[in-house]
């Protein structure tokens, strides 16, 4: 099976931490343990999820709308939840702070948002180079000039190309359960990569959801910094003459061949993450009714508003499936082709301007043709299922009154 | 008749609680053993500029999320809304759907000629009442003109029972000033809010339950059938 | 996506060797081993791996910081099982002793580096060798350059999830799994088999927080 | 890591590097009186580097390396610049990250650090070029300090960006011709030890590397007191000479000319009374025990 506890984690299950908490096995805490109902908001959620994940070290920078999160979890390191906290000078540092901390071989957990994530954008490469887990949270928002606070995931578009993990999370329950499950995955001897766990801000941070939760009382083993696949940089563990990482330079007497290499073996560790990935979140993508001819694949809250346009054409006898895609790196290849054999026209709804899922799929799906790259909204935008129905009425050809200037 | 879902807007100026009016009818929703989400759409928020916020109730599990642009109901927090256009969507009731509702906090009738046939085509009650001036009279403070909103419409949709705004009112306001173990100093202090919490709590179901009965009687004489 | 096709065979490959995991290579799980790609069980593995090094001219075995250096009680059993493994081929040993660009040169009789493995697998004609107690993202480094440009059949003992970049990998390498490994060496070898008296000690579950539980007990990520 | 730890497994001793062999057999790890004197008749935790050869930045290395008073449980964060071509011959655990985020992710480090190792000593001393500390990462060199991060921050300031060629920094001298300032930098060098004391620092030292014995003292005062009281600063003068036009020889009297009284690097101390106090305890003690440890006459 995937998802292994080192020697030392298996030693701790069913012990207790500083806070009376049981250190619980992964699967036993995500798929056995009692849920109880919690009427959150997102931001209240990640709290919730943090308090569970024995994390060691959190670095807060304030950024609408990943601030409430940032700040309750102070609150938790204020209750000892979290063994450290600090806030940093901006987003640049704090992700820096973070590599520290886990180049010290410490879990860490950061948040992050829109500007925030450009303004830290060197740092990400760097994790991935580095082989450091830490997870951070993006809730997205506008990047561009005007300004806007608003949801918008144009920003996930740069974090593909990094080498993390990136997951888009539809719900405050996809957060609760992928935040904990996301360490475990990212924590992986083969894996052991930074995850980006992004969710459409406001959208999720900031809506009262019903959210089922484990019992506080259960968390995650800690982290083992010694499974790590690169030297833990603590002096406590071989060889001692290290540095993290020298430069890859042929005046440096390294061939440019290890610099190829190791963007290589960064990448395929993102890849070896499926096996470990999927058994825990089920599956990188979640479909529904795929033998339908017309199909919504989308990710993040286009897939809630999706569901509803669905619902709106059910009514008029219209037959729609869903695809779900949660992770986006690594990319499911092989499981979109599957779902999307049977469609003859492929509906992607995005919060985005560019349209990055459509551009993924158009380049990985046979006959894209039968991909239609929207509807899109951006800059906090909602998209209403209604339009999402009026594009598909549209392309099938039926007669609808426009919903064109309609709430604007 | 049972619908399957109501979509609520509150459009109202920051500072007027309109979050939270959100937040509570959302909860009373769920503790119905209904389905609902509540989410409030930022500007940079400041006092006195506009402010919405959203609560859609339902019989099936809600996914919609984001700013609600074709409601069954709009709540009008206050006249600005209308006299200085402080809503996020112009008009304010642009996107209501057939036979909704319109609900101003307003002493005075706020709409034009214009507005008033728009709305007639799509058959929308208008109810407007002054709800800052029932919050004065029975809480004492104009702070609680949401809970004057939030009686209103529960009474004309009755979309909540008003059993389950208690719980809501009580969860919402009472949690946090449950003493958590501090210093006995802190414990009085806390104490001493608390007992001030409990009066506002008093006041403002009593301002509730009041604004409730007006909205029911109204309703009824308009023979308006919006119960969920 | 092409695993099918796809085997993880001894170089050289190519001019810029693409990762297995990359070409659809999936890890073994607990329990098996992998052959050029092909998951089998581990002690198909270990026979294989037995053969193909009796079998080679020029075996050497590259051990890693982690078990070159004595720090903790599974090193040093890991130590002690390498050595005898060796013997048994018997197989050189030429240590991996660090990660850094060596200042000026390596020199290739005596070690090996994973900014250019491949030249001490030339220099001393290696056609089987052996990467065990190296940190994974390092071995990995070595085994895609190794693969990409000699001709070296390679073989990851690996302490954690194997090496799919190896041409046959073990995982959850134990001093006890080396020693199975020689003891298949001399038992294919027809020599007789003294298995050297083991105590595993189990690890106990000290609070992380009074620290050093994990140094104590970790294999360590190679 | 105990001294004790730092030892090869014995089956493959002889196989092992003959540099390595020397390091456990001949290496001051866990020597409480380790310093510059060692250097030449100990096995140093520095080994063959690629810097330009006489360039006092290597001087300053090796004298730092043998000064630090526990590296075996030091963690030492670095940047970009030449420094980063020594780093990896260090034998001591080094992280280069990003250029100019090294007391970021020394923040980071210290915190994970005292997290785990609650009870333990565990030093984090930062060494990097004047770019990274003063232009690029200042930001993040003074935030660390407002935060009183136990860490000691070395600046080897050559006045320029030497790995890059030799453009203007700001600790350049005033008028200094440079790439990147082809009419002579137009404003004066910034005078980092007053705003480390300013920022926070507890002890704070501006000096070359001319005299190896005044660099231990100061940089085991720095380790010591960033250990127990908080954030201390040195300012070492490192002169490039090749970007300066000297010869491999020159290094040496440069630094020697710019530490005359009212020049760049004439020597500067400040320090508050409480790190004061806690040095001279120290001292104390270490006097007791060096008599207790005395055979009674």
């Amino acid at each position: 099976m995937a998802n292994e506890l080192s020697e030392v984690q298996k030693s701790l299950i069913g012990k207790q931490n500083k806070k009376g908490q049981t250190y619980t096995d992964p699967n036993q805490l995500f798929f056995k343990a009692p849920r109880t109902a919690a009427f959150y908001t997102g931001s209240e959620v990640i709290k919730e999820a943090i308090r569970r994940a024995s994390v060691d070290v959190m670095v807060a920078y304030p950024i609408t709308p990943q601030s409430e999160a940032a700040a309750l979890i102070g609150e938790l390191y204020a209750e000892g939840y979290v063994a450290d906290y600090m806030r940093g000078e901006s987003e640049f540092a704090v992700m820096s702070q973070c590599a520290g901390a886990a180049f010290g071989g410490a879990r860490v957990f950061t948040t992050t948002a829109g500007p925030g994530t450009m303004r830290a954008f060197e740092n990400f490469p760097m994790w991935v180079g580095a082989r450091l887990p830490i997870q951070m949270i993006v809730t997205c928002r506008g990047i561009n000039s005007p300004l806007s606070i608003q949801p918008d995931t144009l920003e996930m578009y740069f974090l593909l190309g990094t080498g993390m993990l990136v997951w888009h999370a539809e719900t405050a329950q996809d957060f609760f359960d992928w935040m904990l499950m996301g360490y475990i995955v990212s924590e992986q001897p083969d894996v052991h990569l930074p995850l980006a766990l992004c969710c459409d801000g406001f959208f999720v941070t900031h809506t009262k959801d019903t959210v089922m939760l484990t019992p506080p009382e259960m968390c995650l083993p800690p982290y083992d910094p010694y499974r790590s696949p690169v030297v833990c940089m603590d002096m406590e563990c071989p060889p001692v003459r290290m540095m993290r990482d020298p430069f890859i330079m042929k005046s440096n007497y390294i061939s440019y061949m290890t610099h190829a290499s190791w963007q290589e073996e960064t990448r395929s560790a993102c890849e070896r993450s499926r096996k470990h990935t999927i058994p825990l979140i089920g599956g990188l993508i979640e479909t529904e009714n795929t033998d339908a001819e017309i199909l919504i694949v989308a990710s993040g809250t286009a897939v809630s508003q999706g569901r509803e346009a669905i619902r709106l054409l059910e009514d008029q006898g219209i037959r729609v499936g869903l695809v779900k895609v949660k992770s986006l790196r690594p990319f499911p290849f092989e499981e979109l082709r599957e779902a999307t054999k049977n469609a003859k026209h492929i509906f992607v709804p995005e919060f985005n301007v560019i349209g990055w899922l459509a551009q993924e799929l158009k380049a990985a799906l046979p006959d894209n043709h039968r991909i239609i790259a929207g509807p899109h909204v951006a800059g906090g935008m909602t998209m209403p299922a209604e339009v999402i129905a009026e594009e598909i009425q549209k392309t099938l050809g039926r007669h609808v009154a426009t919903l064109a200037g309609r709430g604007s | 008749m049972l619908k399957k879902r109501t979509n609520i807007r509150m459009s109202g100026l920051g500072g007027q609680g309109v979050v939270t009016s959100a937040h509570v009818m959302a909860m009373a929703a769920n503790k119905d053993g209904k389905f609902s989400i509540s989410n409030p759409f930022f500007g940079a928020e400041k006092r006195m500029a506009p402010a919405e916020s959203y609560c859609r109730i339902g019989t099936e599990r809600i996914y919609d999320r984001g700013e609600l642009v074709y409601p069954d109901i709009i709540m009008v927090f206050h006249p600005q809304v209308i006299t200085l256009q402080k809503s996020y969507t112009a008009p304010f009731y642009s996107g209501i759907k057939k036979n909704g509702l319109l609900i101003i906090n307003s002493n005075s009738d706020l709409l034009s000629n214009e507005d008033k046939e728009y709305l007639k085509e799509l058959n929308v009650a208008v109810y407007t009442f002054d709800g800052t001036e029932l919050a004065l009279g029975i809480a004492g403070t104009e702070l609680s003109s949401n809970m004057a909103m939030i009686g209103a419409v529960t009474g004309i949709s009755k979309v909540v029972t008003m059993e389950a705004v208690d719980q809501a009112i009580q969860e919402r306001f009472g949690k946090k000033f449950v003493a958590s173990g501090g210093t006995a100093t802190l414990d009085e202090a806390i104490k001493k809010k608390f007992a001030k919490k409990e009066q506002l709590l008093a006041k403002n179901m009593a301002t509730i339950k009041k604004s409730y009965e007006l909205a029911s009687a109204w309703a009824e004489s308009q023979k308006l059938a919006m119960a969920v | 996506m092409q695993s099918e096709k796809y085997r993880v065979v001894a170089g050289p490959e190519a001019y810029f060797t693409p990762g297995a995991a990359r070409m659809g290579i999936v890890l073994p799980e607990p329990g098996e081993g992998h052959i050029e790609g092909g998951i089998v069980s581990e002690e198909e593995a270990l026979e294989f791996a037995a053969r193909k090094l009796i079998e080679a001219k020029n075996p050497t075995i590259h051990p890693g910081p982690l078990v070159l250096w004595n720090w903790n009680e599974k090193a040093a059993k890991k130590a002690k099982a390498i050595k005898i493994l060796a013997d048994v081929i018997p197989a050189r040993i030429i240590p991996m002793a660090d990660y850094r660009p060596k200042y000026p040169k390596i020199n290739p009789e005596v070690e090996i580096n994973p900014n250019h493995p491949n030249l001490t697998i030339w220099h001393n004609k290696e056609d089987v060798c052996v990467f065990v107690g190296v940190h994974c993202h390092m071995a990995n480094l070595s085994l895609k350059i190794i693969r990409g440009g000699t001709t070296c059949f390679t073989i990851a003992l690996c302490a954690q999830a194997g090496h799919e970049d190896a041409n046959l990998s073990i995982r959850d390498t134990s001093a006890e799994k080396i020693l199975r490994l020689a003891e298949w060496v001399s038992k294919l070898k027809g020599t007789p088999w003294v298995r050297p008296a083991e105590k595993e000690t189990g690890g106990d579950g000290a609070d992380r927080h009074r620290d050093n539980a994990f140094v104590r007990l970790s294999d360590g990520g190679g | 890591m105990s001294k004790e730890k730092i030892q090869i497994c014995p089956e493959f001793y002889d196989i092992m590097p003959p540099e390595y062999r020397d390091l456990v057999e001949q290496s001051t790890y866990g020597n409480e009186d380790r310093g510059w004197k060692d250097i030449g008749n100990s096995k140093e935790l520095i080994e063959a580097h690629s810097l330009c050869a006489g360039c006092p930045e290597s001087m300053a290395f090796r004298y730092i390396l043998a000064s630090l008073p526990n590296p075996e449980d030091t963690v030492m964060v670095g940047s970009t610049g030449c420094t980063s071509l020594v780093f990896p011959m260090v034998a001591v655990h080094n992280i280069h990250s990003l250029f100019g985020n090294q007391n970021a992710i020394a923040s980071g480090l210290k915190r994970a650090l005292t997290v785990r190792f609650p009870d333990r000593i565990k030093d984090v001393v930062v060494l990097a070029g004047d770019g990274a500390t003063v232009d690029i990462g200042l930001d993040m060199t003074l935030q660390a300090w407002f935060r009183q991060e136990k860490f000691t921050t070395i600046c080897f300031d050559n006045e320029l960006y030497a790995n890059t060629g030799g453009q203007e920094s700001g600790l350049m001298r005033k008028g200094f011709v440079a790439k990147m300032a082809p009419v002579g930098k137009k404003f004066d060098k910034v005078r980092l030890p007053e705003i480390a004391r300013e920022s926070g620092c507890c002890y704070v030292v501006n000096l070359t590397v001319s005299k190896p014995s005044l660099v231990e003292k100061v940089i085991k005062n720095a380790v010591l007191l960033a250990r127990e009281v908080g954030p201390t600063y040195i300012q070492l003068y490192t002169p490039c000479i090749l970007e300066i036009g000297k010869n491999s020889m020159e290094g040496l009297q440069e630094m020697r000319d710019s530490e005359k009284p009212g020049e760049r690097f004439n020597y500067k101390e400040y320090i508050t009374d409480e790190a004061k106090q806690y040095l001279a305890d120290f001292e104390a003690k270490k006097k007791t025990a060096a008599i207790a440890a005395q055979p009674a006459a």
